[in-house]
Formats: structure tokens, C-alpha cells, sequence
């Protein structure tokens, strides 16, 4: 889950990190409310799940309130690459003398967090990565022992900080170290991590600041995090998304025409592939998961057929813990609630678990329109003509 | 011979009582794999069907001599179960749960890294079967015969279609392991594809991987320089839309590794066949068996 | 540094451990007020730095505000083996169900947490560990990774208590282990941890409380916890080891008339032990420490004098971060400081670092009555001689 | 030969820009020791007569090959410093610093128990001098020549004591050894036993223990089954006033051990003789090595 700029600042600020004031607005008018907390000049910024929104013009100054007004009216309502803006984030502009880079992220190859900083920070920091890496200084961290006072030295060291920015950047690393380990993150990113040129706040972390923050969590793990949980923007999804979302379904949007269902992202993402190896273009990737009940199956093609792309659907079983017959009953179910509104042929291909009962099932239900098949390649074969038929038809 | 289960597995299920776990531990223990105990704390002198349960992986193994662990627990109690199996003294523990916190298995990673002695597959992943000795997990095992491939996954059910489309063509398997796709595995490729090549009766090694992460090119990596053992490549994920990428950060860090072209390449560059679906990697089998 | 039993409860209380309610007082009327807030029936506890308090009368329950002013009036001013009681605890009375025992020990063997729990607690868990082991359930935490659920589990069942108090026992560990933890404890003890008979607080613990409470700190770690740090309370100490804390000297009074110095612990316990084999009796036991300084000397010649036992003074310095020169300038500040004061004779054994200028500062400075020896066993004959003579004189 | 440090140790001092840093730096090197490089966050350019300081171990390592590091900080700072030591790849930790605060030492020692390849010697505690080749640390090196004694003791002053006495009836000494008496020493009386048997040099052994916890008598369990050298034993605190017992736990884990007569008698049963002061360990030292 990927929180909002400014929910993860309110994250760093929980853990200590220093991070401008801010108050966030979902209308023009509380956005002249927070303005008048935050002071001018302020900063008006959307609040998107994407990057680039300075160069979409996401990101604007106001010097007083009549450019607040203007600037919030013109952020809100903006759509920045597909998402649509709901919220902004108004905050006390910040003095800027240098932009660094730090982030923590989730190394699954090393089996430990990797830490990133670089005093090349702002807009080119992958381009600072690929051209110049000695200006990008890294290390693992021990999960076990946690992040230690001589891992900042050899950061701030290594990428050559003044002096005098030696501890203030120990002090931040170690905070967000704490905020990657205590709230379970995948990723932290500080991008830019400022060195402020104004009024700086007493404490260890001297002239530095967090002026952005990028921070997923993760999903499993929210179940002991009931605050973070609580941040779900669902309004930032896409509509069918979250309706898989909401029924634990794990479905992406596609641009063909044909509807998968599968179970196992492994075996979606072949049938995807055989799919595409017959000529078919599938319409989403939905997989229904570890041990689909007959209930999954029926939501499932409820948001399968949402899309209204989809000419035929392919469903792609080979039960393990998946038991076929559950399958075979939630696809009887969904024709029995759904009935009419089904005006596209299925290809069913059952393997595994209880696959006997499952062709059974289906053999005795007699459904419209719903064709079986023997293997992953016929079935993928016969749906892909199938969907070719419909578009033509 | 096969590798991590077999005649000598002395299994005890981890959430034994549970739907799930009852199911899975008898039909394990129906295929042949010696179910000795279970735990379930609270549930010390119950029995699932004869099979005795304990508070405890203590108990279970100082009563019924339980070498091997299958984890069947919810995610928020798997890892926990995972470090009491290990403290335990238990030396094979399969974790089928899906959806333990990444930093969980991190801790509990690191942690079993400390102990040579032990070995932890998955978790999220189906299991390991060796045909015709022992079943532990949630492999379907009527589709597999005993033989000489041995099949090393990150999915589940893609293993047992790429299973199914070896069965088809006369293969039979001296072992099948999925390693589970989660963000940190407690085995990855390497470990399994080393003890493949190990393993007397494997003659052909199948590894079925797919995109996202780096551990298709770091197996590439090994077996280039390790394996003298024929290997065919599977990778899904060719037509999936790209994942998102986490921040800079992650772009940095994964650079243009992790695509299924790039994993197909690595392979293909230490003499690895690549098959681009489960249908193709039976076909390249014949060949290299020559049958 | 050893907590009072409500020093460790307060500890216990930020760390989320039930204890019952109570409120310290150092006078009657204190004791009133306090008995005002927590009610009817109470208990007044002599809080000393000692076991055996009960036995020894500092507790008592008191039904009444008569009963209340009649036991904190006796109770405070006690003795209790030495410990003068200066402050009390006034507790809500509980209702005891059973009596149980928890520990969390540094283990320096094991080098990792050593947890004890048995359901046999009060006055005799030492005979319990001694005559029924069985009873007494115990495992080791990997300090890394700390304290896992399951330990919770196995220390429940293996001690037999009944099911439903499995979890709120392990929850009651898990809080302990945290405490000794991120207090850096070397030891907290709950004996006994009650099954409380009455009114149950809702949350994770079910029927336990922490009836006492007693917590042993790391003194090198206080520079971390500034709260504990300020737990002190000198006025329990005796005050020759207090002036020599201050001072920053180990320093234990004994039986003697023999003063000793020695630079570490080990050379002053060899001391100690020579000393005797020599038939003579050691008034303390002073260790001035690695890099003695002048100062320190002149410190812990004034510590050792303050005993009026003191019949003659042995220095046996051998010198590896401390330096010779330093000890002798500093005996020689001494004496220059407390002049006529000092009326009996030293006996001074110098080797190692700067031996050779510590020597001639001591032979130019002729200092009155202080004499010098070339070996320890030397030295402690001497010493040992010129104190008979001053108890003799 | 002699163990842990000798002509080929390579010194790099954290801490050497201190008063007490550079004094006993300085003295290490006019004995002979290879002091290669200091470590003082913020110093790195400058010099201490000639040794360059270094930010960071790393730095210090890549630059002058230090294998060897000398722990001189302040205690708050002490655990921090041994662990970037072991991180930059340094073999042998040597940890003067007194007064680290215990669950620092739980964590490092846990930690470094991970990495076969590190020692620590240490903390609180006066070094190793190995006589003739170097000395690492705060033990008055004029005091003792090279010879066939190898000394473990807990205790600094008390070591040099010893020493002492050995060399006025002629005995030098292979090495020399404080372990340090703190909570957790990272090497134990066993691990230096161990290398001082394994020593070609080492005629005999004298280890000097004092009251409290229980090394000792681990020690002496580990002599009885493993060392063919003579070893003299020495205990201090036969007539120390009685420590403080931390409540009935520490009752329960002691029992009647950690006393000078217990840690004797488990020395005694295991054939080490143990003397009574410093003066008899010389003693026992003529009559055992006959002279």
C-alpha cells in the first residue's frame, strides 16, 4: 500500500523526522483554512500515487491568498497521469540550500533493507545511480540488530557531506530506519531530503528536512498497524480494482478483450502468455487466489464481466489446495445470480484437486454457452476464437 | 532418492485442527508420508484421526521423533510457528501459509540463517513431493509419477501444470518443490537446484520461475558455474503488464533485471533451455532425454 | 542499581503490566492521602532494598484510617536488616487466588535472557527450584530476535497453568521481557504474580497481576534512561559508600582496621585476600579504578580515613592504564589537603607504568609515616604489622 | 609463536586521537607493535606522530590493511565502535573500554557469534602482549620477556601481578591475556585455553579467575577434557565480603557456585593446581615446569 505524500510525512513526523508543517484540504475552501494555519508563502501540492506531478504542474507556490485560491482550484479536479486528484497538501515553503536523497527499501535479494543516500538528490536521482554511482552511497542492514550510529558515519562519509551534517544525517537515517522498521515498509524514499537554508528547528537532525516522503507498507502487515490501515485511498483506484480488492481478489485491468480467471499468480501469468501465443489479448489478470471457495468464483466473475471488453472468458484451474468442484459450484452460482447478464461463452479447463467432480458438476448444470477443455493450450486455443467470434458477431 | 521429503520424513502439521490443515495432513498422510504429530496449543490430547496432537513442536518431537514441519497456521501466527519448529529442533520446515508480513520472514530468515541445521521451504508456496515416497503440502500428487526430473518452483499451481505437461509425455519426477513466490523465501533456486544436482536420481532439472525480483539471474549465475546437470527454464510473465516499480528506490535497485525477457536471456546465456510455455517445457525434456 | 517495589511497579505500569493501584509515602499523613486514593482495605509496604520484609513486619494490611496511621507510624522509621525504611507503598489490598513467580535474569553464562515461571510463587520458589525443579519452568530468549510468542506458550504448559490462562500469561511475559529489555535490566522479578480472585481488569492479561516488583538496572546503561536514572535514593546507602559513589570509587565497607587501595577490582580482592593470609583484617574494600587520577587518590584516601576503624593503610597500585606518578601525586595532595587529619601510617606499593617517577615523587615529598615495598606479599606483611601496633597503641 | 597478536598484527585504534587513545597507541608502537591507522569520526586527514586517522574502520582497513582493532572510545560509544570493526572486516576485536553497558555487550557478542572469523578480546579489560612481538593494549610490557607461560586472567592489574611474580623466578611469557570481567566478555577463559594449547610455545598455563559467575568452572570442566598442558590456577576474593544476590533468580541460577572455594575445588577435581596468591602461582610454576 502506498501512502500519500503527506500521510507519510504525518508517519515521519510520528517517528521524529523533521517535515515542514502542513495541513491537507479536499476543497478549495478548507484548502484557504489550512493556508491560514500554514502561513504564506505556502506550498500547494496534489496528493497522487504517482511521480512526476512537479512537471504536471501538481506543484505550485502561492505568495498569498488569492494564488492559493487559484492554485488549489487548479490542482483539484487535476488528473496526473490518469489519476485523478481528490486532495492537496498546503505547507510552509521551505528554504532550500541543497536536495539530498535518501531511501530504505526492502532488498529481497539480499534478505535485508537497503539503505541509499546521496547528496545528489531531487529530480535525476536514477540518472545519478546509473552515471555517476559513487555519488550513491549504499548498505545492508543486519534486520536483526537493526541500523547502527557507525552505518550513518559511513554514509554521510561516503557521499561527503560537510562536517558539520555528519550527525544531524546519523540522526535521520537511524528515524528512518525506525519508521521502515516499526511501521513493516517495503520502501521509505526522502527525495528531496533538504538541507533547509531558514529558521532551523532545535534538535539532533540540525538544518534537515523531509520535503517529500514516499512510503509503501505492507499489506500483510497492516493487520498490526490499525492506523495505517485506517490511510486506504480507495478513491485513487480504479473502480473494478477495488471491487476485486474488496472481495480479496488480486485483479489488474488489461486492454484485450479476454477474461482470465486462474488460480495462482504463476499459472495466470502463463495462461496470459499461452493466451497471447494464440493471438488472444486478455482483458485482466485475476487470480483467484489459494483454495477459492465457490463464493470467490462468483464474485470473480462479477468483476470479470464489469469490464465490458470482455467478448469470452477463460477459466484456468489446476487445483492444489483449490478444490475444482468449489470452482465448478461458484461458476454454477454466478450463472444462477447473474443469469441473463452473461451474453459471453466461457472456456472452463479443470485440473487438480477434485477435478473429476468439478467436470461433473459443470456436465450436470448443462450451463449456456459454457465449453470445457482438456488442456491449458486447447482451452486458450478455443477461447481465443471464440472471443474473435463475439467481436466480429 | 529425491530431495527434502521422503521415507524417512517424520511429518508434524502445524494447525492440524484447523479445516485446512486436518484436509491437507490427511491427505498428505494418505498419499503415504508418515503424519506422526500435529500442533495445535490448547488441543494436547486430541487426536485428527489418530494422529496425536500437542500444546507444543517440543512435545511433538520428543513424543513422536517429528524431523519435518508443515506450517499451516494463519499469517499472523506463521512465523511464530516457524521459530518454534526451528527451536524445536526440527530440521525441514514447509511453510504453506500465504500472506506473512514481509518483515516477519525477514526476521525469521535471518534468524534460521544463524542454524545450518535447518531448512526452510517456502513460505506461500504448495510444498514439496517426492512420487512415491512422501507428500508434504499441497501438491496434488495423483498427477505425478516417481522419476527423474526434478522440479523447482516459485508458483504453485504453475508447478503442477508444468508437472501435468511432463506427465503427459512420460516423465515421471524424483522430486517437485515450490519455493513460493513471497518476498523472502527461506530457499531460493540455489539451494534447490544444488540439491538436484546432488540427488542420484535426477537427471533433468526443471526451473519454473517468473517475473519480478532477481533469483531467476542469480540461479543463472549458479548454475553456469555449478550445475553440470541438463536444465530447462520456464519464466511467466512475458505478456504481464509491468508491476509497479517502488520509488526511485526501487528502480535503482532493480535497474532492467527482473523482466521475463531478461530472465530468459540470463538462462539462455549459462546453456540453459528456455521454454516460453509449460507445453514447450516437456518438449524441450524429450529432446534433452532423448526419448 | 536496585529499584523499590514501587519503583519497579511504576516501571512495570509505563510498560503496560497490571499491578494494583498504590501511592508511595514518607510520612503518616502522606499515608493518609494516600490511603484516600486507593481505599479501604490497603496495604502498607516498608519499601528497603531487602528481602524477608514481610517476616520481618513491614507489611501490613490496614482495614481502617486507625489501623492505617497505626502501621505506616510503625513501619516507617523500621529497621529491616540494616535498611532503614524512609518511604512506604500504599497498595490496594488484592484478592489472591494463587501465587506464582516470573523472573527474567542476564544470564552472563548463557549469555542471553534466562526466563523463570513457576505457578509455585511466595516465600519459597528457592526450595521450589532446589527440591522440585520440575516446577520451575525455564528458557533462554535469543537476545536478537527476543521473545517469541511460543516461549510465552511453552513456559505456560510446561509450569501447568490452566488454559485459560495460557495467553494472559504469555501477554504478562512479553511485557516482562520488554521491560528487561528496553530497560536494560539485569534482572526483573515478579513474586509473587497473583491470579487475582477479584474485580478483572479488561485487556490481554486476564486474572495476573504484579503483586511485587523487583528490578535490578544496569548503572553503566542509566546515561540512556535519564527517568531511572533519577531513581536513586541515597539515602539508603551507608555514607562511606555513598561519598565514594559520588566520587566515583568502588568502594564496599568491611570489618577491619586495615584501609586498602588498590587499582581494580581483581588486584584489590588478591589484596584482601593476602592481607588476611597475613593475619590481618581489611577495613574495606576501595577499587580507585583504571587511569586513576590524582584527584581519585585524593578522593579515596579521604574515604578510607572517614572509617575510624582505620588503623593503617595499605596502597597497592601496579600500573597499566594507571600511572604511578599519578597515584604518588596524589597521596601527595592528600596529605597536603588533610594534613594533620591523616594520623595513621600508610604502607605504598608501586610497580608498572611511571613506577620509577611515582617512587622518587613519594621519596622527595617524605611524607610523615608513609613507607614504601617493593613486592605485594611485602607490603601487606608490613601493613598488617603497623596496624597491630596502632591498635596495640 | 604466541596467540592473538604478534609481528603480524596490523593495529588500527579507535579512539586514538584521546588523551588515553594516544598514549597507550604510542605506547603500543614504541614496543613494536604495527600500529597502521587510527579511527576518529571527523579526524580523517589528520596524524597522531605520523599514524594517519581515518572516519571510518572501512577506510582505515582499505587503507593500511589493519587487521587488528583497539577499541579505546567511551563506553557510550564502545559497542558502536566493535561493530564497525567486525563490519570493515577486522579478525581481532580488542576492547579496552570499561563500563559498556551490558545489554550492549549481549548485543554484540550475539551478533559477532554469527562471524566465525572475528574474535573479541574484551571489553573492559588490559589487552594482549604477546612478549617480544607486541602488545596490544594497557599491560605494562617492561615487566615481562618472551617466554613459555601463557596468562588468561579476568582481571587487569591482578594479570600484571601475576606476571610479575613469574618473571622474578625467571619465567616469560608466550602471551598474555586479560579477558576482562565484565557481564559478557567476548573470548572466555575456554577460548584462550584453547589457543594456548594449540600453541607450540605455551609449556604451561595460568589462568586467573575471581569470584562471581561461573566461567571458572566452565573453564575447568573444558581442562579436564581437553588440555594436555599443565595449568595453575588462581582465584581472587577468597575473603571478599559476600556480593549482592540479585533476588531469588540469581539465588536459583548460581546456587552455591561463583565462590573462590567452589571455583578452586572445580579446578582442583579437574587436576589444575590452584594457588592461594599471586606469590604461589609462581611457586607452583617452578615445581611444575621443574626448576
Amino acid at each position: 500500500m502506498d501512502l500519500l505524500e503527506y500521510q507519510g510525512k504525518q508517519l515521519f513526523a510520528r517517528h521524529g523526522i523533521p517535515v515542514p508543517s502542513g495541513v491537507p484540504a479536499r476543497t478549495v475552501d478548507e484548502a484557504v483554512a489550512a493556508a491560514g494555519a500554514v502561513g504564506f508563502p505556502c506550498v500547494v501540492k496534489a496528493q497522487v500515487k504517482i511521480g512526476g506531478r512537479g512537471k504536471a504542474g501538481g506543484i505550485k507556490v502561492a505568495e498569498g491568498p488569492d494564488e492559493l485560491k487559484e492554485h488549489a482550484g487548479a490542482i483539484l479536479g487535476m488528473d496526473i497521469k490518469g489519476f485523478p486528484v481528490h486532495e492537496i497538501w498546503i505547507e510552509a515553503a521551505s528554504t532550500i540550500t541543497a536536495e539530498y536523497y535518501a531511501s530504505i527499501i526492502f532488498d529481497r535479494s539480499a534478505k535485508a533493507p537497503l539503505i541509499m543516500f546521496s547528496t545528489q538528490g531531487g529530480m535525476d536521482i536514477e540518472a545519478v545511480a546509473e552515471e555517476t554511482p559513487e555519488l550513491l552511497a549504499t548498505l545492508h542492514v543486519d534486520p536483526l540488530i537493526g541500523f547502527q550510529d557507525f552505518q550513518g558515519r559511513r554514509l554521510a562519509y561516503a557521499a561527503g557531506v560537510p562536517p558539520d551534517q555528519v550527525r544531524p544525517l546519523g540522526a535521520f537515517l537511524a528515524r528512518l530506519y525506525d519508521v521502515w522498521a516499526a511501521e513493516e515498509a517495503m520502501l521509505v524514499e526522502v527525495n528531496p531530503l533538504i538541507v533547509s537554508g531558514g529558521a532551523i528547528a532545535p534538535g539532533p537532525f540540525g538544518p534537515l528536512y523531509a520535503l517529500d516522503a514516499k512510503v509503501t507498507l505492507d499489506d500483510n502487515a497492516l493487520f498490526r498497524h490499525p492506523d495505517n490501515a485506517g490511510l486506504r485511498d480507495p478513491s485513487a483506484e480504479d473502480a473494478e480494482e477495488q471491487m476485486a480488492r474488496e472481495r480479496g481478489l488480486t485483479y489488474v485491468k488489461l486492454d484485450g478483450d479476454i477474461g482470465i480467471l486462474g488460480n495462482g499468480a504463476g499459472l495466470v501469468m502463463s495462461t496470459l502468455d499461452v493466451v497471447a501465443q494464440f493471438g488472444g489479448a486478455p482483458a485482466n489478470f485475476l487470480d483467484a487466489g489459494g483454495g477459492s471457495k465457490a463464493e470467490a468464483i462468483t464474485s470473480a466473475v462479477e468483476v470479470i464481466l464489469a469490464n465490458q471488453s470482455v467478448e469470452a472468458v477463460l477459466f484456468n484451474i489446476f487445483g492444489g489446495i483449490t478444490r475444482c468442484d468449489e470452482v465448478a459450484n461458484g461458476l454454477v452460482a454466478a450463472f444462477a445470480q447473474l443469469g441473463d447478464k452473461i451474453m459471453v461463452p466461457f472456456v472452463v479447463r479443470l485440473d487438480g484437486t477434485n477435478d473429476v467432480e468439478g467436470r461433473s458438476i459443470l456436465a450436470e448444470a448443462r450451463l449456456p454457452n459454457v465449453h470445457t477443455a482438456q488442456t491449458m493450450d486447447e482451452a486458450a486455443e478455443r477461447v481465443v476464437g471464440l472471443a474473435q467470434q463475439g467481436a466480429a458477431g | 532418492m529425491s530431495v527434502i521429503v521422503d521415507k524417512e520424513t517424520r511429518l508434524c502439521v502445524s494447525g492440524i485442527t484447523g479445516r485446512e490443515g486436518t484436509f491437507h495432513a490427511l491427505n498428505n498422510k494418505r498419499y503415504g508420508t508418515q503424519l506422526v504429530s500435529g500442533v495445535t496449543p490448547g488441543k494436547e490430547g486430541q487426536d485428527v484421526e489418530g494422529t496425536p496432537v500437542f500444546h507444543t513442536f517440543h512435545k511433538a518431537v520428543a513424543e513422536t521423533g517429528a524431523n519435518t514441519a508443515m506450517i499451516f497456521v494463519p499469517p499472523r501466527f506463521a512465523a511464530d510457528s516457524i521459530l518454534e519448529a526451528e527451536d524445536a529442533g526440527i530440521a525441514t520446515i514447509i511453510a504453506i501459509t500465504e500472506g506473512i508480513p514481509a518483515h516477519d520472514e525477514l526476521r525469521v530468515y535471518n534468524h534460521l540463517a544463524r542454524n545450518p541445521g535447518v531448512r526452510l521451504i517456502g513460505p506461500n508456496c504448495p510444498g514439496v513431493l517426492s512420487p512415491g515416497k512422501a507428500n508434504v503440502g499441497i501438491i496434488p500428487a495423483a498427477f505425478f509419477e516417481e522419476g527423474n526430473v526434478g522440479v523447482v518452483s516459485r508458483s504453485g499451481t504453475l508447478t503442477y501444470q508444468i508437472g501435468n505437461e511432463l506427465a503427459q509425455k512420460g516423465f515421471g519426477n524424483s522430486s517437485i518443490v515450490g519455493i513460493g513466490g513471497d518476498p523472502v523465501p527461506g530457499s531460493s533456486f540455489i539451494d534447490i537446484v544444488a540439491l538436484f544436482e546432488a540427488d542420484p536420481e535426477t537427471e533433468l532439472i526443471v526451473m519454473s520461475g517468473e517475473i519480478g525480483g532477481s533469483a531467476e539471474e542469480e540461479a543463472a549465475e549458479y548454475i553456469g558455474a555449478h550445475v553440470t546437470k541438463p536444465v530447462v527454464g520456464y519464466i511467466a510473465g512475458f505478456t504481464a503488464p509491468p508491476g509497479k516499480t517502488m520509488g526511485h528506490a526501487g528502480a535503482i535497485v532493480s535497474g532492467s533485471s527482473g523482466g521475463a525477457e531478461a530472465k530468459a536471456a540470463a538462462l539462455e546465456a549459462q546453456g540453459v533451455r528456455v521454454a516460453r510455455t509449460p507445453t514447450e517445457v516437456s518438449q524441450i525434456a524429450m529432446e534433452l532425454l532423448g526419448r
